[in-house]
């Protein structure tokens, strides 16, 4: 299945993209997907953190299944304020 | 009323937003940038959102604040894009029948907003620009 | 800043008389006048002060708020005579480096000039007037 | 001794008045003051409290003798904010 992938600050940089097509699994979940990108982006594999994840635009886990979702986002930890 | 924005944030269309003649306070917090961060001289900042997410999370914190505070209505604007030393990054004001509790729902407000809303400012200083990032979670899994 | 004004508050004029470039925050508390006081409908209310005192008793709470928390500038405007409802009866802005005391400056200063700066409000209701007087002290002596 | 007298807020209410002098003996105090002000206004008489007092604008106590002080103010609980 399609998914689309964000990116925001910092992993814009890493991965040198704030947007991007994947296909993955059937029942693959958040934490599958991540070891994709990281194939994709050697930026990902240095990484001393994990990420937040949206799924849909609402906060899901790094277990959280793929499955009906159709954009998930990576978050580093915000700075709004 | 929630709103991400690129202009400068006008505090009367804040407290506008909130009054009641019900209500015996209004509080108010900005959040400027300022032309130093940890001794480095700072030029501007650029705010980056993720759209749709930052106003549903910040409708989650007001919605939470309702329910906790006895509050009448919360406004909060958010820049994104670049803002100048000096000028609000953020607004948020709150009405209420007594002024405690506007005061506590203002600063839980704030202080939810820089824990969960996904918003990022990079700092730009003289000779380059880096992402401002808040403490870091546990590392990747496999990692 | 502080001063005592029969002119409406301009909240901007507010914060604009302690917004820095080295601040990061601004906290701005507006008391505002409510149609409703203990079930009676208000019509306005007039306040009366104890001039010069009220102003000296007010730079001395901004003095001890300057020594408490960690913050820049205060500006305190408080109405005199007659306040419509919905309007701002007294305004009050901090700024600071960091958020949380001038969240907290603000609401010592309120809280302080509440109890201690000689004004008092007169409440106007449909067929009278009251004065609204805090919570009383002991009996005079050889009362 | 001469000195000027203000009341605030119910005060004036129960005087009839916002500011007057009186003659007061040299070495009274702010309570032998009040006496004397009771004994002109029965409104004071009947007061249930006693009322913060200033001597030229700032706080003082009923026991501050007002050797020195031109202007002795009466101020009812405060509710100003």
């Amino acid at each position: 299945m399609k998914l689309r992938v964000r990116f925001f600050a910092s992993l814009t940089d890493l991965t040198g993209t704030v947007s991007e097509e994947i296909e993955i699994a059937e029942g693959a979940d958040v934490a599958q997907l991540w070891t994709a990108l990281a194939e994709r982006h050697a930026g990902l594999r240095g990484m001393d953190y994990r990420p937040m994840v949206a799924c849909d635009r609402v906060y899901a886990s790094w277990s959280t299944p793929l499955a009906g979702v159709a954009e998930v986002a990576f978050l580093p930890p915000v700075s709004g304020g | 009323m929630i709103r991400l924005q690129t202009a400068p944030i006008e505090t009367a269309e804040l407290i506008a937003a909130v009054r009641g003649d019900g209500d015996g306070a209004v509080a108010l917090f900005l959040g400027t940038v300022r032309n130093l961060n940890r001794e480095r001289r700072v030029l501007y900042l650029e705010y980056q959102s993720y759209e749709g997410m930052a106003e549903s999370e910040l409708e989650r914190i007001v919605h939470e604040a309702t329910g906790k505070f006895t509050i009448s209505r919360v406004a909060v604007i958010h820049r994104t894009g670049r803002v100048e030393i000096g000028e609000a990054s953020v607004g948020i004001a709150v009405s209420a029948p007594h002024r405690a509790p506007a005061l506590e729902a203002c600063r839980f407000v704030i202080d939810t907003l820089k824990c969960t809303v996904p918003i990022w400012k990079r700092e730009h200083f003289e000779g380059g620009a880096v992402w401002i990032e808040g403490p870091e979670g546990p590392p990747p899994p496999g990692s």
